[in-house]
């Protein structure tokens, strides 16, 4: 047998390792994509106190702290039964669409982008952010820069720091916003919702407008037929603070909506011994192994499956995009896993929009900011949508308000089976008969996950598509035929 | 082992009541058990918690803090600040997986040097029951066997 | 990357969060000063470099590493060898590589005690009690995930560090600030710190940069933020009651927390020459609590439900209990 | 240890250590050669290039071998392991000194008191010295070399206090040729003793041996004296303190007065007299406490002036002839700066109510000893005459009880020392005045010291009659008509073995003495601490009587703890003989054990603000950093180990000095194999 070992960078690096099996014809056996790395943080959160939480669970990942702050944030808020004024709300969610904003442009301009952008098979040295900025002209990088820097400062006067924010307590948050920051953020929100759509028609003219890349997209290869979860508001649109998740099957159905406190009812995890990282699954479907349909509790979790499970986007703009986007596709749900950029950038579209909509509210600058905690705190869970997917934090407190047992359900980690089946099924589709592996499959396979943005940060730490690969082949006596390496 | 557990214990003292109490004991000859090292500080007031911590990570099996009796520091009033240290420290290292019967705060006066060779004497039967803390080896074992020491503290 | 005469820069990541990095590219224009003057060999965010190249490099041909994240497995431990060999200066970049920061905090647990929380989770689906293991069988061959060890240690428990830059992350003024020392050394208008200092932070503590009044102290009682009403926006948060770590943590950050109404909680780490954090803050709030009385001084100190865990929140394994020993052991006697 | 490697590696350290025999007195437990070679051997590394055992360190002999080895070996620290820093410290740093090494370079190891005299087990005690001296070694690589702190002394010295006790320190010091300042509250000096008739066991007259001394401090060319005043406030150290002084006001021109005395012969208001007199006579508004008063002029009593009262009156304005009266005076804040403080504030006397089954200030016939005291006295308001509450009967059966309010838990714990003696001298006045049949209720006679035991003879060889008891109760209810009218004491007869009850007609309980109400106000005042019975804490109790732990404020008379008038007297001149050492030298040396605070590193947290009860640290609001004034601090240490910032060092007891002894200590105390495990995966 062959086998095919594909680490990013080098094995001992811990940013997730992709094993591909050959059987004697060559084709693909089976493939494995480990995690090698764990910290522990559902342990060594016991015994603090649960207002600490927004603090100490943002340290699981510095790429999206946001995120884990306003679980923990939300989470504690629960363990009190205490409603935060609706301006503390307002506040965490403005501040969290800054956040988003970042998030998706860095992504997409600098690390998903560039598959579309130069195309697939463009050189690798081209494939980069400064590949994208040769293409599409230097001013766009000053762009995308802006944007990174507007969405950051939001998240710097709402939270108090750029990265790892400090300002969410049980109840609501310790700083209020002034009349003077509140013009500066509106006026950056302005910028940012042009910024919004300017991407989405750079999408179109680059992407839309080029039959390859949409044959690309709606390619079987990056096709799998999961189920899709992502929280939705009253009305079923896509919310990324706060609802309830939603919960859709490979036909588009919603087998029903579930609020924090039953995710356990719907969510369970499988556990292998070959990784460190669990494998979450809709537990009323059940595992079946790692297989799409309709029988697979296999579910996918990112800006395509919010889409999928929601009704439509909260927004004007977005809206339309959203609509486009489903025309263009061949409407619900959509299954190619290519299609989550696009989705991310109407995404990007409604969190600049969000934010217009919470800086103009009126009561945003109020100064009832707070609600002390009164009931003896037990129990409770706080669910967000983080960038990369549903994001759920399960906390128990003794009488104090002290942790007993913490369970989380991080982001990436919901789609650790999609993207495990991506890969093999990409593999198992380019590599066959002994095909000889080239750059261009490579790249094709690394798409397969790069699209998900998988940010181990939460899980292992690699920032969001950095998995260049490298590739070893080896006969069946394990010798060394031929090293093919993937830059990024 | 066969033989009996022989703790090694730091003690801290006050220059003005409980090293003089030794030393009125030294001179009274009266016996207490070799286990314990003083160390002088001119008063409990400038026992930094570092110290115990540090006597303990060195492998210390226990801490016996001494000083002047409430109301007749030498230097006033600073032996409450110690004993304000010595109640936090000690929720800290329970928390840390030290029992905290190992470290403990003892007033004796200049006078006292029978009930401080009384108190030591005490002591170090006490940490006897205790067994040994050697606190490296406990650490290695906690983090490669199971402990009951932190198993309550965290839960 | 041809050898263009530049001196060579690294930046590696073990076990952390990804932050420092992005603390490190919210230097904005700045890092283009860094792309200007050095050649950067290795630096998984930034661009692809393989782990051979680095081995294949002469040893000391790096001049400059910044290594963030703590030693929590097999895997850091081998990169942080590699890269001591090969670098010429070896800093300790952010509160994981210092002293241990919010991972650190498994100090408190052992590793069966942190599988069981993780593989035993409510959500959990494991009726096998399946844990991870290191060389596993599969039909095809064998898989290899680097080994978990016992406990998280900092960057100098395990090579010799040459600097450490506290912060989790490290502001980003702070980043620029020693990148403009180290360009200055280059030109040779600047002398390089003494080995074992401390870079790209303050020599006082947070107070020092803290806007909050303050007054001499006398706590009669300890509150949890979320307890407060309504926070003063102009006092010492301490003089709130509320346990603010402000005092004996390191200064450089700017006192950003305490600016918004959130304590500090120390990610600077201890101040010059403090060889135990946690004692320091320790020591600080118990001098000024407002009672002589033992019972009265408990009920006081309730108000603190963590003692350890506040204390120690980001220098757990550089504290003298859970596990600086085992630094010391190579090389302190 | 982290910081030790920061700090540039000084030149090698070049250590010698030093093991004494003390005779027998350590060899015969510690093998002490063993120690001396294991030192040499397993110490090499630390620096100790000496190492010698000899028969007595403390001798001429062994100081000369430790003087030659720094001058020939050239050593630079220097570990003696023998007796108790507090008995040789001293003796080593001087030998230290004469070889030209800094005496603070050295360190004492007590293998004596803490190992040979308190152990039995010769290997244990040997292993438990070797740690010992390791911990020294480690720790004296850390001593930094000091140099004592001087400060000059102010040559006036503040007497607070005019009884007997500070107008003896006030002459000494005054007679000497120095300025004094005499604080007293009263508007006469005198204190106690002026209110007494005799003092025991002589019974010369009180009033003929105090008054000469009392006029002598008002007339005293370098003794200016305050009374109607009290100390405000107290700030600075020793060799210069700045005492802020209330002067109340008098009411009357004292540069005018002549103390003739019409205006009290005419004051019309006449109040009865609870302070002096203790109730039983009357004085005026205006009036001197007592007829010797010094000094002479009078104060008016503001409670008491119908002027004051209602606006009216002035009787003694119109009357007196240098038209001294001035009811606009109003009270003086005086600043005055001394060298040294004496504080001789005396004491207060138990209260009888508090013992209510002895019925004072219930049964009229239940006087205190302070009230005989003035019915004794022949210019008090019953010219001498014992007679019962009605001014006229003459008792003729009287009980005096001893250890009232003393030696007694529900009360004071402590022996009043002087209550026997006086009882003894009421029984002897009683018999002497009235005749009458004098029973002495005691619980053991105390007649210490010259003379004392004499007068108890003499006392019964009168006729008293003494019962051996504590007194259950004093009652005017009675059981048989010979107890009619009467009161009652009833007690049991320890040597009798039996309760008696004996009929009297007249009570004096021998009430104990207490520290003055105001005490603890008064040492927070001057920064110095009391004992739990509330009494001034002294330096010594054996050694240093006189002096209290804050240098330059000294102790004298009752205010230490109870004691009779010659005794004061003592204490009076000996503190005063300690001041004047001081006045003579013109400065003296402090220990520099003292905290430091590094202004850089400290950040104005202000968490060590309220540390300090000497008031040592300063806080300076325009640089926001705290600083610690040398010659205030004790050296205590506390703000060290407080400080969150390690921004406060300590000198002689340095955090690295600590940690590296604990390290020395325990480095050697395990067996050989007790290594860290090292860390392995799970």
């Amino acid at each position: 047998m062959t086998r095919i070992t594909i680490d990013p960078i080098t094995r001992l690096e811990g940013h997730g390792k992709i094993e591909i099996f050959l059987n004697e014809e060559g084709d693909v056996e089976n493939t494995y994509f480990q995690i090698p790395e764990l910290r522990g943080f559902e342990r060594f959160c016991v015994g603090r106190p649960v207002e600490e939480m927004p603090l100490l669970t943002n340290r699981i990942c510095g790429v999206c702290p946001e995120a884990h702050h306003m679980a923990a944030a939300k989470a504690g808020d629960a363990v009190y039964g205490v409603d935060p004024p609706s301006a503390a709300k307002k506040l965490r969610e403005l501040l969290y669409m800054g956040f988003f904003f970042t998030d998706h442009t860095t992504h997409f301009y600098a690390l998903g982008g560039p598959d579309f952008v130069m195309g697939p098979d463009a050189p690798v040295a081209e494939r980069n952010i400064l590949g994208v900025i040769h293409k599409v002209g230097m001013e766009i990088a000053g762009q995308v820069l802006q944007a990174r820097k507007y969405g950051h400062t939001v998240v710097e006067m709402l939270g108090g720091r750029k990265v790892h924010p400090c300002t969410s307590i049980p109840g609501g948050v310790t700083k209020g916003l002034t009349e003077e920051e509140r013009e500066k953020i509106e006026e950056m929100g302005e910028w940012a919702v042009e910024f919004g759509k300017f991407s989405l028609d750079l999408f179109g003219d680059i992407v839309l407008s080029n039959q390859a890349y949409v044959d690309l997209i709606l390619g079987d290869i990056y096709t799998d037929r999961t189920h899709y979860i992502g929280l939705v508001d009253d009305d079923n649109k896509v919310n990324f603070y706060d609802g309830k998740v939603s919960v859709v099957d490979p036909d588009g159905k919603r087998l029903g909506k579930y609020a924090p406190d039953e995710y356990t009812d719907w969510i369970a995890e499988h556990v292998e011994p070959w990784t460190y990282l669990k494998f979450p699954y809709l537990k009323k479907v059940g595992w079946k192994g790692f297989v799409d349909g309709n029988d697979s509790g296999v579910y996918m979790a990112t800006p395509l499956s919010r889409l999928n499970a929601a009704d439509g986007m909260a927004t004007p703009l977005a809206q339309a995009a959203y609509e486009k986007f489903y025309e263009t596709l061949g409407g619900k749900p959509v299954h190619q896993r290519l299609a989550i950029h696009w989705a991310r950038l109407i995404e990007l579209l409604y969190s600049a929009e969000r934010w217009m909509e919470l800086v103009t509210d009126p009561e945003i600058t109020s100064p009832n900011i707070h609600t002390v905690p009164t009931k003896v705190p037990t129990e409770g869970v706080g669910i967000v949508e983080a960038p990369r997917g549903t994001l759920t934090h399960h906390y128990w407190t003794d009488e104090r308000g002290v942790l007993t047992k913490v369970n989380l359900v991080v982001g990436t980690t919901n789609n650790y089976a999609p993207i495990t089946m991506s890969i093999k099924k990409a593999a198992s589709s380019l590599i066959n008969k002994g095909t000889v592996v080239t750059e261009p499959i490579l790249n094709m396979v690394e798409m397969a996950f790069r699209a998900y943005d998988p940010c181990f940060g939460c899980a292992t730490h690699s920032l969001p598509g950095q998995m260049p690969l490298e590739v070893t082949i080896r006969d069946a006596h394990g010798e060394v035929v031929d090293v093919l390496r993937q830059f990024c | 082992m066969s033989e009996q557990f022989e703790p090694v214990i730091i003690g801290f003292t006050c220059n003005w009541c409980s090293y003089r109490a030794a030393d009125m004991a030294g001179t009274a000859r009266i016996k207490y058990p070799p286990n314990i090292r003083l160390v002088r500080l001119m008063c409990s007031g400038r026992l930094d918690p570092t110290f115990v911590l540090k006597a303990l990570s060195e492998g210390a099996d226990g801490v016996l803090i001494t000083g002047c009796h409430p109301g007749e520091c030498h230097y006033l009033e600073q032996n409450y600040k110690a004993l304000r240290r010595y109640r936090l420290l000690l929720k800290t290292i329970a928390q840390m997986g030290i029992e905290p019967e190992r470290v403990k705060l003892v007033w004796a006066s200049a006078a006292e040097g029978v009930q401080l060779a009384r108190a030591i004497t005490t002591f170090v039967e006490e940490i006897r029951a205790l067994g040994p803390l050697r606190w490296p080896l406990r650490l290695a074992e906690m983090d490669i066997k199971e402990t009951a020491a932190v198993e309550e503290v965290v839960a | 990357m041809s050898d263009n005469g530049k001196p060579k820069f690294a930046m590696y990541w073990a076990a952390s969060c990804g932050g420092c990095e992005i603390a490190v590219l919210n230097i904005n224009e700045k890092i283009l000063d860094v792309d200007a003057n050095f050649e950067v060999v290795f630096w998984p965010v930034a661009m692809d470099a393989k782990y051979k190249d680095v081995e294949a490099m002469p040893d000391k041909s790096i001049l400059l590493t910044l290594f963030n994240g703590g030693i929590r497995n097999e895997e850091n431990e081998h990169l942080a060898i590699l890269l001591r060999q090969k670098s010429q200066i070896l800093v300790a970049f952010g509160s994981c590589a210092t002293e241990g920061c919010i991972p650190g905090l498994a100090n408190f647990s052992n590793t069966d005690q942190i599988y069981e929380a993780v593989y035993e989770g409510v959500s959990t689906d494991n009726p096998n009690h399946i844990r991870p293991q290191y060389n596993y069988e599969v039909p095809e061959g064998t898989l290899h995930i680097p080994a978990f060890y016992p406990a998280l240690r900092t960057l100098d428990q395990v090579v010799d560090v040459d600097y450490y830059m506290p912060g989790c992350p490290p502001e980003s003024h702070q980043i620029a600030a020693v990148i403009d020392l180290v360009l200055k050394v280059l030109n040779g208008e600047a002398e390089l710190p003494p080995k074992g200092a401390v870079i790209g932070a303050g020599n006082s503590t947070v107070c020092d940069e803290c806007g909050r009044k303050r007054h001499v102290k006398s706590i009669t009682k300890f509150v949890r933020i979320h307890e407060v009403d309504e926070i003063d926006p102009e006092l010492c948060l301490l003089e709130q009651g509320i346990l603010c770590n402000g005092p004996a943590t390191r200064s450089g950050c700017g006192a950003r927390c305490p600016g918004v109404g959130a304590a500090c909680i120390g990610c600077y780490g201890p101040a010059e020459g403090v060889i135990d954090y946690g004692a320091r803050l320790m020591t600080a709030v118990a001098s000024v609590i407002d009672s002589n009385d033992p019972d009265e001084i408990d009920a006081i100190l309730e108000g603190i439900p963590d003692p350890a865990g506040s204390f120690y929140r980001f220098s757990m394994p550089h504290s003298l209990l859970r596990m600086a020993k085992p630094a010391w052991s190579n090389g302190n006697r | 240890m982290s910081n030790k490697q920061n700090q540039p590696q000084d030149e090698k350290e070049r250590i010698g250590v030093y093991v004494c025999h003390c005779g027998s007195n350590i060899a015969g437990v510690v093998d002490v050669e063993d120690v001396a070679v294991w030192a040499k051997e397993e110490l090499g590394d630390q620096g100790v290039v000496v190492s010698r055992d000899y028969k007595f360190m403390c001798s001429s002999l062994g100081q000369e071998m430790i003087e030659n080895d720094i001058k020939e070996q050239g050593l630079n620290r220097v570990v003696v392991a023998a007796c108790s820093p507090h008995l040789h410290e001293a003796t080593f740093r001087k030998a230290c000194e004469r070889a030209g090494l800094n005496p603070y370079l050295s360190e004492l190891v007590s293998i004596r008191e803490q190992v040979s005299w308190v152990h039995t087990d010769k290997e244990k005690a040997t292993e438990k010295a070797k740690a010992m001296v390791a911990g020294g070694v480690e720790r004296v690589i850390e001593n930094e070399p000091l140099e004592p702190l001087r400060v000059p002394i102010h040559p006036a010295t503040l007497v607070v206090g005019g009884g007997i006790a500070g107008i003896q320190a006030a002459l000494e010091i005054a007679d000497a040729g120095y300025q004094v300042y005499m604080v007293e509250r009263e508007p006469s000096i005198g204190g106690h003793m002026a209110q007494f008739d005799k003092t025991f066991p002589t019974l010369d007259c009180a009033a003929c041996i105090l008054t000469p001394k009392m006029v002598s401090v008002g007339e005293h060319p370098n003794i200016e004296l305050l009374t109607w005043s009290e100390v405000e406030r107290v700030e600075g150290y020793v060799g210069n303190f700045s005492v802020t002084v209330r002067k109340r006001p008098r009411y009357v021109d004292t540069d005018l007065c002549t103390g003739c005395g019409i205006c009290w012969e005419k004051c019309p208001k006449k109040v009865i007299d609870e302070d002096f007199e203790q109730g039983l006579g009357y004085r005026t508004a205006v009036y001197t406490p007592f007829p010797q008063a010094v000094p002479k002029y009078p104060v008016i009593d503001t409670e008491s002036c119908i002027f004051f009262a209602n606006g009216k009156c002035k009787a003694c304005e119109k009357l007196c002839p240098t038209g001294a009266i001035n009811f606009d005076q109003e009270e003086e804040i005086l600043l005055l700066e001394v060298g040294n403080i004496i504080i001789a504030t005396g004491f207060d006397t138990f209260d009888a109510r508090r013992i209510p089954e002895y019925g004072y200030g219930r049964l009229a016939n239940v006087f205190t000893s302070v009230e005989f005291e003035r019915m004794c006295n022949a210019a008090g308001p019953t010219n001498g005459e014992v007679v019962l509450r009605d001014g006229v009967t003459k008792p003729e059966a009287v009980g005096i009880v001893h250890c009232v309010g003393s030696r007694d838990r529900n009360y004071n714990n402590y022996c009043s020392v002087i209550c026997c003696m006086s009882s003894l001298k009421f029984a002897h006045l009683v018999k002497e005045r009235t005749g009458a049949e004098v029973y002495n209720f005691y619980i053991d006679m105390r007649t210490a010291y010259k003379d004392y035991d004499e007068f108890y003879q003499r006392v019964m060889e009168e006729g008293v009659l003494f019962v051996r008891g504590r007194v259950a109760e004093i009652t005017d209810a009675t059981r048989n008509p010979g107890e009619e009218g009467k009161l009652v004491v009833q007690v049991e007869d320890t040597l009798a073995g039996r309760q008696r009850r004996i009929p009297v007609d007249m009570a004096i309980l021998s009430v104990g003495l207490q520290p003055p109400s105001d005490t603890k106000e008064v040492a927070q005042r001057f920064g110095i601490s009391c004992s739990a019975s509330g009494w001034i804490t002294e330096k010594h109790p054996k050694l240093d009587p006189v002096a209290t732990m804050t240098e330059g404020i000294f102790i004298a008379g009752a205010i230490q703890g109870p004691k009779d008038i010659p005794t004061s007297v003592a204490q009076g001149a000996a503190a005063a003989a300690r001041v004047l050492g001081r006045i003579n030298k013109g400065e003296m040396y402090l220990e520099p054990i003292r905290a430091t605070v590094d202004p850089e590193k400290c950040s104005g947290c202000r968490i060590c603000n309220n540390l300090c009860p000497f008031g040592a640290i300063i806080f300076h609001e325009d640089l926001m950093v705290t600083e610690i004034n040398h010659a205030l601090c004790q050296g205590c240490g506390t703000c060290v180990a407080a400080c969150p910032a390690g921004a406060i060092s300590g000198t002689g007891f340095s955090n690295e000095q600590v940690l590296s002894q604990i390290e020395g200590l325990l480095a050697y105390s395990f067996p050989k194999d007790f290594e860290l495990v090292e860390m392995v995966p799970a």
